[in-house]
């Protein structure tokens, strides 16, 4: 499973940070901060695969952001950097062309989407539009304002 | 959000700016090469087109051409022969401004190719009328030692140096100064025997001049000529006091490195000063310097105390009054707390101690784990250091472990352990409380002091097969330091109370001679085991023989790298309190090295 | 003898670095970081030196940055991280803030300014008056303006050019005394010093010759006269460069020949136990959980012709506290959560008086992780008392000749204030003295 | 200043210029937050909300943000209920108390009319829920497994994942309604149920039995995918859901593994996948790398397993960087199964331990350990000790772990395996663990042929290197212990040819007393040097002057602080008063019990 995901700039600041085990705050910041110095040091041509202690850090690097995931040593390294490509597409989708700043001022809606493909570590949605579909009746900042709720769809189709 | 490749070609835009008509433009592309390489870009590729606007009147320029030059000529060893003749012709400049960096830029240039060309210049700028270019040059000739030595000599450009620690000009002296022994230091490096190479032996005459130089330089060439006095070996006690006399003066200085190297000089001659009202003199001088020291910025205090710990060792009577000085501020940062922990202990006596022991106790509740820990055992080492203060520093302790967080009561378990050592009969009233902790401990050296004092104390405490009963089941888990305290304490009880523990001292014998790994833990075994089987009362007197009492040593390091360290005061050896061998070169150190 | 000097930002990133001898090789700098990082890791503390792989790594801190110099010899350190400082003085000096932009911003600068102060790894040129005189911001052209080596940078007398011409010759000194103090919480004071400072502004023409006279007790004894009122004994006098350190040495003679402009002549230390200017003295209760409350009374400790001015006083409160609520009678409270703390400042305080403040913060319920030891910093309090030296040092002259002989009017300043470390430790909680109440 | 909203926070840090500024600006900020708090404004609260958690994302504390959050998700506005659970995912955590109140939100959420408001409750549950909520709320979950809602069943069945691994025995629950998912046409259902039931099958042997009957099942739904061609909806560069055929792959691992019948059923689709799936892309090589790992795992016919193999050894010469990471580390699985596969790379491997990539060199060294055998042991551990030279610190514990213990299984000769251990002793002494050293100190005791070679040679190390910690110790237990022989027979030369090279007592006591005095002593090294000199006191080879010597060292020692220094100080001491007796106390040694050497955890 994924134990921590979180997107970090070139400059080393961190963007959003999702936690799928249980651990102090202090040994959080302590595991961004390493992985962060790893990824950061990584030359373009090498691997996407760091190991860090007893597990293994999945990276990928799109434009001036880098996404990483922590994962068991175990998992699948390759379906891993599939899955964060996924998280990238939908965001993408969502923002139009997505940039780092929209993240920051948006990272409420990140973390929404994030919640949306990701839960307990674990992938629950793989298909793109499913997902943006949820996030977009869940989201849209109109709705916010004229509903209390936004109006059930039902997101069955396959 | 793609992944976007460096832009192609922007090394191709530098590339055609920097061979631009406009002077602006090409000026402004060398800067911009520049921020480039700066960044870490690879712009070596550029070498040709920024070589082409070396020639020019701006002087701005004309650096940034030679910053260029000097990261890449390495990479482009054959292209740099084409800056030889506008660096040649520089040296002729009228302005020694431009000389001066012609001749500092060619000399780190480290390109076979242009160190032929660079004799003749060199040769001509040591003997320039302007002091900036003379000084400059000095340095030069060192950096063309550590290029090719051979060229130095045959130029001839040792015997010049020599010669300018005459120069009328205190600079240039004090270059010479740094650029002959910064060849000697390499000279003793490359030579393959004991032998000094004697590339820069300080006469008589020299030292003269010297010591007119020293008062009349800027600080680092002070710094400079400090150093090479520390290593002038003096005619007699009448010329030590001489040098120790002229240096004095420097301890004023308001660089703290002058006066550090001031203290080196005054503690090496000092070693050849047989009047003792003198050396009083001297070491009543060097205290105030010391402590303002610790006015400076952090890093600069860490320095000074790793230094003042050292003269401690050797001299516990230079700040002898001076011990609040080093109590902590909230602020500091803790490297600097540290080092002051244990300055405060070493000047700690009866006359201070209760002012020490207030601050221990303060420190001893902060927050950092690490300071808190150190501060406890400073307290323990009062009480070993300060009879007198023992039974107050037992008082804190016990309110300490009343506190019952973890680490506070191990430390404190640690040191109890100490004060017993010290103080064999007198806090048995203690021990009572130390046990009860027993539970709570789970760091080695506490529970292998723990163990101890058990051990130590088995005929008092009535269930002490008991409560080493427990480690001696769990005995190959445990540490090797634990083992060995238990192994120990166990043969101590069999011997006190034999009847009720035969059983344990068997159990334990056999486990660690049959299923320990250590080979050291199995040599005790065995010991005691052998001991035991042939003579149960040679044991006896071997075991329970009385113990002399602990004393702190005064010295952390062996007598003979104390001394070295202190002809070495303010080097990175005194502050790592190492000998160099050990982080010079690939570190390893051969036995011929060890000083004792 | 240091191979490299680089500038890096918090994350270990260099941001400009230079190499002064070959040994070491630029990509040890981005060692660096790491193994601050695995020192960290194995809880020990991360000294300003160390050696890893054969490389010493010695560095300062300066706000968010780094300042590293690398080397492979056993090098002095004193001079190394001493000259890291005068680094960074002179690029505050040149730059005014020293900041990852203001580098990124000026990297030629720095470049000239590095090869400059800095020969094959040995000290140069480190005075940024001097520096500033032919390193300048503009760029120059030698055609239009010859860019000389100013003679300074190698006289005997390299502080000072000559030439200099003023209308009217002047110098103004001041005299500033810093107190610092440690006041323990059951209100004995543990450590003080005063840490004084002569500065002066001279704005004097040609090659002036000075000579400062102070009530200095070792000069009155070692040439046997008595002084008039009270002489002082100061511990560790350091001088500028400009001050003749023989001279001194021989008969505590302070002469000189001054920079131009400003510059500190020389500082001095006393460890004479020094009363407490001001005395805070605060009784704390707390209500864990809900809320913590604050009596703080203020005592000025000096006589009654003296007054106080700006005097500040940093109360420490817990760094999650809220909803603060002050009352006095005196000056102005205000909540500063930037330093965890309230500050009571009161613009001027007269000697003899005293005052009383009452403050009350709420906590919320629920507690941070890692709380369990709290952190007990100490009262900070900030003062000027002006025409007033607790030592009592005074200047007695200052001479001033210059062979055009013209006439100088030395102008002299007195002011005591704290020193960095004035500090009143707090007790725990129950402990803290009682105070009377007048309010 | 006090920002109204999250933008204007947000621009107002951004806009600090250094670090500091930015750091007090939080901190104000966060007062003013905590301040209007206690204003209880609703409208407010979100806005305060957002913004403490975007500090929060800076590093600073939000505790007291806790409460504040449970009201958020009580209010009836949707956004503060979504605001509110994200503040609760975020700054709360299974270990907190202020947790317990949120199950009450929890279980109305859940039942809430909204499936979105229901998605919330389970989404935040699935993420943090304790112990003790799982059991509270473990029937809810159960309900919501059953719902008609495709949206809500995925995520219960997450949240039924977060149950079993908070408490494995509420697994009952949901057996056999996870057993229906399985033909859930939905593939986010699909994805989520397939993932519990991977993790109920691995904590309960019971569930994973029962579940072998479902592996035609998951074969027809791996089948369909690989089958069905292009559907826009869930394909990813060319292939059909490769998430969910991972899954499914590694479902089929468990459920195939040790069960011929199982991984009969599943043979034909696997070689399917194997061969058809496109490996141009990272996408194809993930399906094709799950599907190694499970035929590897499998009782797989032998055909199957050569194709395994096969595109390991494909992945290998790969040029990807990512794929050579994944066959290294897979191929390490493989030794043991099929050794001479992996052996045929050998020198592609041995070529990885200089890659650029320390990722790379990290897996080519671990799988160079698993090659060694007793064919290639001379070459294999010659270049590892190559390697060892030049290596990251990292790596060398476990290096010289690695070499001793192969040495010690397949060394041709006693004589070559102390000379490998010497070497790794000299190379890296001061990354050796314990066990090592025990090891080759156990190994000399049983070797008396070699104990005078191996002595000397420790004697000259030692001399010309008294920096690596374990020579040092290995160097003076063993002098210590054999000092008599070096006396009587001199040093053994390094070729057999020459003579022996005399050495005296002096020498010997010489050696071992410069350590003491060495910057490297430290309490262990001392410990061994108090024992080795009174060991060779008590030997006839030893001079009454050295013995001498030796008590007067042993009596600086008698006031040490360190504990065990000083009681070996004051025994050993006092044992010089025992006559004869003496000697028979400190007579060799015994040789240890002989034992292979078991490590703790090898990295």
């Amino acid at each position: 499973m994924i134990t921590y995901i979180f997107l970090v700039s070139r400059q080393g600041k961190l963007r959003l940070a999702k936690w799928f085990t249980t651990l102090p705050q202090k040994a959080k910041d302590k595991i961004i901060k390493d992985v962060t110095q790893l990824v950061l040091a990584r030359r373009t041509k090498m691997c996407n695969v760091l190991e860090y202690k007893d597990s293994k850090i999945i990276y990928r690097r799109y434009a001036s952001l880098f996404f990483v995931c922590g994962v068991g040593s175990h998992d699948n390294e390759l379906v891993t950097l599939e899955i964060i490509h996924r998280y990238v597409e939908v965001l993408d989708r969502y923002f139009g062309n997505v940039c780092e700043l929209d993240l920051i001022f948006n990272f409420q809606k990140a973390y929404a989407i994030l919640d949306e493909l990701i839960i307990a570590g674990e992938l629950q949605e793989s298909s793109k539009k499913s997902v943006l579909r949820v996030v977009c009746s869940g989201l849209c900042p109109t709705r916010l304002c004229t509903h209390i709720f936004p109006q059930i769809t039902q997101a069955d189709s396959v | 959000m793609s992944v976007r490749g460096p832009r192609k070609g922007e090394n191709y835009e530098l590339s055609v700016d920097l061979n631009s008509e406009y002077r602006d433009k090409r000026k402004d592309a060398i800067k911009r090469t520049i921020a480039s390489m700066t960044v870490g870009k690879d712009v070596s590729g550029l070498f040709p087109d920024v070589l082409k606007n070396m020639q020019t009147d701006d002087l701005e320029q004309k650096k940034l051409v030679y910053l260029y030059l000097m990261n890449y000529a390495k990479t482009q060893p054959e292209l740099v022969i084409l800056a030889v003749n506008t660096f040649v012709k520089d040296t002729d400049d009228p302005n020694p401004l431009v000389r001066a960096l012609a001749i500092r830029t060619m000399g780190i240039l480290r390109a076979e190719k242009i160190i032929d060309y660079l004799c003749d210049p060199l040769q001509k700028c040591l003997r320039d009328e302007n002091p900036y270019v003379r000084k400059t040059a000095a340095l030069c000739v060192a950096k063309l030692y550590d290029l090719k030595p051979e060229l130095v000599i045959e130029n001839g450009f040792l015997e010049q140096l020599h010669e300018m620690i005459g120069d009328s000009n205190p600079m240039v002296v004090a270059n010479t100064v740094a650029a002959l022994s910064d060849i000697h230091a390499s000279a003793t490096t490359a030579s393959t025997s004991d032998q000094d190479p004697a590339v820069f032996v300080i006469s008589a005459g020299t030292l003269s001049k010297l010591l007119v130089a020293l008062n009349e330089c800027s600080e680092w060439g002070r710094v400079a000529i400090l150093s090479a006095l520390a290593r002038y070996e003096a005619q007699d006690d009448k010329e030590s006091e001489h040098i120790c006399e002229r240096v004095v003066p420097q301890f004023q200085h308001a660089n703290g490195s002058v006066v550090l190297a001031a203290v080196k000089v005054i503690m090496i001659h000092m070693r050849g000063v047989r009047r003792e009202e003198l050396v009083k003199q001297l070491v009543r001088k060097m205290a105030p310097p010391l402590v303002t020291l610790l006015s400076s910025p952090p890093e600069v205090q860490w320095v000074a105390l790793r230094n003042v710990n050292l003269l401690l060792q050797k001299r516990p009577d230079i700040l002898q009054n001076e011990m609040r000085v080093f109590f902590c501020k909230y602020n500091d940062p803790l490297y600097v707390k540290v080092e002051k922990l244990d300055i405060m202990v070493r000047l700690a006596g009866e006359n201070n101690v209760d002012a020490l022991l207030s601050e221990l106790k303060e420190y001893a509740s902060e927050v950092d784990v690490d300071f808190v820990r150190k501060s406890i055992k400073a307290i323990g080492q009062t009480a070993v250091k300060i009879d007198g203060a023992a039974e107050r520093c037992v008082n804190v302790l016990l309110d300490l472990i009343a506190t019952r967080v973890s680490y506070v009561v191990q430390e404190a378990v640690v040191v109890m352990k100490d004060i017993f050592r010290k103080y064999p009969s007198t806090y048995e009233g203690i021990i009572p409380t130390l046990c009860s902790n027993l539970d709570e401990l789970d760091e080695p050296e506490a529970k292998a002091s723990l163990i101890w004092i058990i051990g130590e104390y088995a005929s008092k405490i009535d269930n002490a097969d008991e409560l080493l009963g427990i480690f001696v089941d769990t005995f190959t888990e445990e540490s090797y330091p634990v083992q060995l305290q238990t192994l120990t304490a166990v043969v101590k009880l069999f011997l006190k109370k034999p009847d009720s523990s035969q059983g344990i001292v068997q159990k334990v014998l056999n486990t660690a001679t049959k299923e320990c790994d250590s080979p050291d833990v199995r040599d005790r075994a065995y010991i005691y085991w052998r001991l035991l089987s042939t003579d149960p009362g040679a044991a006896k007197s071997v075991i329970l023989t009385p113990r002399p009492l602990i004393s702190v040593p005064r010295t952390t390091v062996s007598a003979g790298l104390l001394e070295q360290l202190l002809g070495e005061i303010g080097s990175l050896a005194s502050a790592y309190h190492k000998p160099s061998e050990t982080f010079v070169g690939r570190g390893r150190v051969g036995v011929d090295k060890v000083k004792s | 003898m240091t191979s490299l000097i680089a500038i890096l930002d918090l994350k270990g990133k260099p941001l400009i670095q230079r190499t002064y001898r070959d040994d070491v090789a630029p990509s040890y700098v981005e060692k660096f970081m790491p193994y601050i990082l695995d020192i960290e890791e194995e809880g020990q503390q991360v000294t300003p030196c160390f050696s890893r792989d054969g490389i010493n790594y010695v560095h300062i801190r300066h706000s968010n940055l780094y300042l590293l110099a690398l080397s492979k010899r056993n090098i002095n350190v004193a001079e190394t991280v001493i000259f890291l400082h005068r680094f960074v003085s002179v690029l505050v000096e040149y730059f005014k803030e020293l900041e990852e932009e203001s580098i990124r911003d000026n990297f030629v600068i720095i470049y000239e300014l590095m090869d400059e102060m800095m020969d094959f790894g040995y000290p140069q040129t480190t005075e940024s008056k001097i520096l500033q005189e032919y390193i300048t911001q503009e760029s120059h052209k030698l055609e239009t303006m010859q860019v000389r080596v100013p003679q300074s940078v190698t006289n005997a007398v390299s502080w000072r050019t000559e030439g200099i011409r003023y209308r009217k010759n002047e110098v103004f000194l001041d005299v500033i005394e810093s107190v610092n103090l440690l006041v323990n919480s059951n209100g004995n004071v543990v450590r003080s010093e005063i840490l004084g400072a002569v500065k002066m502004k001279c704005y004097l023409s040609g090659m002036p010759e000075l000579r400062l006279g102070l009530n200095d007790k070792v000069m009155f004894e070692s040439t046997g006269r008595t002084a008039r009122g009270k002489a002082i004994e100061m511990e560790d006098v350091k001088f500028h460069q400009c001050v003749r350190l023989s001279r001194f040495e021989n008969d505590r003679t302070i002469s000189f020949i001054p920079p131009d402009g400003e510059f500190e002549l020389m500082s001095y230390r006393l460890s004479t136990p020094v009363k407490p200017l001001i005395w805070v003295e605060a009784a704390i209760e707390s209500h864990k959980g809900s809320r913590i409350e604050y009596i703080v009374k203020v005592i000025a400790q000096f006589k009654r012709r003296s007054t106080a001015s700006n005097v500040e006083i940093y109360v420490p409160v817990p760094d999650d506290a809220d909803s603060p609520k002050f009352k006095t009678s005196t000056g102005g409270v205000q909540y500063a959560p930037d330093k965890s703390a309230f500050v009571w400042k009161i613009k001027s305080l007269a000697g003899g008086k005293e005052f009383l403040m009452r403050a009350a913060f709420g906590l919320p319920s629920v507690r941070g992780e890692g709380d369990s030891m709290e952190r007990r910093p100490p009262i900070t309090v900030k003062y000027e008392i002006p025409y007033f030296t607790v030592s009592g040092i005074q200047v007695r002259y200052l001479k001033i000749v210059e062979k055009s002989g013209y006439q100088a009017l030395p102008w002299v300043r007195y002011i005591t204030q704290n020193g960095d470390d004035y500090s009143l430790r707090t007790a725990l909680e129950k402990g803290s003295a009682p105070i009377r109440q007048s309010m | 200043m006090v920002f109204n909203n999250l933008k204007a926070l947000i621009k107002g840090i951004r806009a600090c210029k250094t670090v500091a500024d930015e750091r007090a600006l939080i901190q104000q900020e966060s007062a003013a937050i905590r301040a209007s708090f206690r204003d209880e404004d609703t409208y407010m609260r979100h806005h305060n909300i957002a913004k403490l958690l975007y500090i929060h994302m800076l590093g600073s504390p939000a505790h007291f943000g806790q409460i504040e959050c449970l009201k958020l998700v009580a209010s009836p506005r949707f956004a503060d209920k979504r605001l509110g659970y994200l503040g609760i995912m975020l700054l709360l955590d299974e270990n907190q108390e202020v947790l317990t109140l949120v199950t009450n939100s929890l279980k109305n959420d859940m039942n809430h009319s909204n499936m979105y408001a229901v998605g919330l409750a389970l989404c935040t549950f699935a993420n943090i829920a304790s112990e003790e909520m799982s059991r509270d709320l473990a029937n809810e979950v159960e309900k919501l497994l059953g719902s008609s809602n495709t949206y809500i069943r995925k995520k219960a069945a997450l949240c039924a994942l977060r149950v079993v691994k908070k408490v494995p025995e509420l697994a009952d629950h949901f057996v056999s309604k996870a057993k229906n998912l399985l033909t859930d046409r939905n593939h986010g259902v699909l994805l989520s149920s397939i993932t519990l039931i991977t993790e109920m099958c691995y904590l309960d042997q019971t569930v994973l039995n029962e579940f072998r009957n479902a592996v035609p099942l998951l074969v027809r739904n791996l089948k369909s995918l690989v089958t069905t061609g292009y559907s826009p909806e869930h394909d990813v560069s060319g292939i059909t859901d490769p998430f969910l055929q991972v899954k499914i792959l590694r479902l089929l691992r468990l459920l195939g593994k040790g069960d011929e019948q199982a991984s009969e059923t599943m043979n034909d689709i696997l070689a399917q996948v194997a061969t058809n799936t496109d490996s141009t892309k990272n996408v194809g090589n993930s399906i094709l790398y799950e599907t190694v790992l499970t035929v590897l795992e499998i009782e797989a016919d032998s055909g199957l397993r050569v194709m395994a193999i096969n595109i390991l050894g494909k992945f290998l010469s790969n040029r990807d960087n990512n794929i050579r990471y994944v066959a290294l580390n897979t191929l390490n699985k493989v030794v043991s199964m099929d050794t001479n596969a992996v052996q045929r790379h050998r020198n592609t491997i041995l070529d990885c331990l200089r890659d650029g990539d320390i990722s790379i060199r990290r897996r080519a060294l671990e799988l160079s350990y698993a090659l060694i055998n007793e064919q290639n042991v001379r070459v294999l551990i010659r270049e590892l000790s190559a390697f060892l030279e030049v290596a990251d610190d990292d790596f060398k514990l476990g290096m010289t772990t690695q070499i001793c213990l192969a040495a010690e299984r397949f060394a041709p000769n006693k004589r070559w395996q102390i000379d490998t251990v010497l070497r790794v002793l000299k190379l890296a002494g001061n990354f050796v663990r314990e066990e090592v050293l025990s090891a080759f100190i156990r190994l000399v005791a049983h070797t008396p042929e070699l104990q005078g070679h191996t002595a000397s040679r420790l004697y000259n190390s030692l001399k010309a290197d008294i920096s690596q910690e374990s020579l040092t110790l290995a160097a003076i237990w063993v002098i210590g212990e054999f000092s008599e022989t070096l006396v009587e027979n001199g040093l053994v030369p390094e070729d057999s040819t020459t003579t022996p090279i005399p050495v005296t007592d002096v020498e010997l006591v010489d050696l071992v007393l410069s350590t003491l005095d060495s910057p490297y002593a430290n309490y262990l090294s001392r410990q061994y040097v108090l024992t080795a000199i009174t060991k060779m006191a008590s030997r006839p080879t030893t001079s009454a002057a050295q013995q001498e010597r030796i008590n007067d060292v042993l009596a600086t020692y008698t006031t040490s602080p360190e504990l065990e220094i000083q009681q070996r100080a004051v025994e050993y001491a006092s044992l010089f008063n025992l006559g004869e007796l003496r000697e028979g106390v400190l007579e060799r040694m015994p040789p240890p019990e002989l034992k292979a050497t078991v490590m703790g955890v090898v990295s």
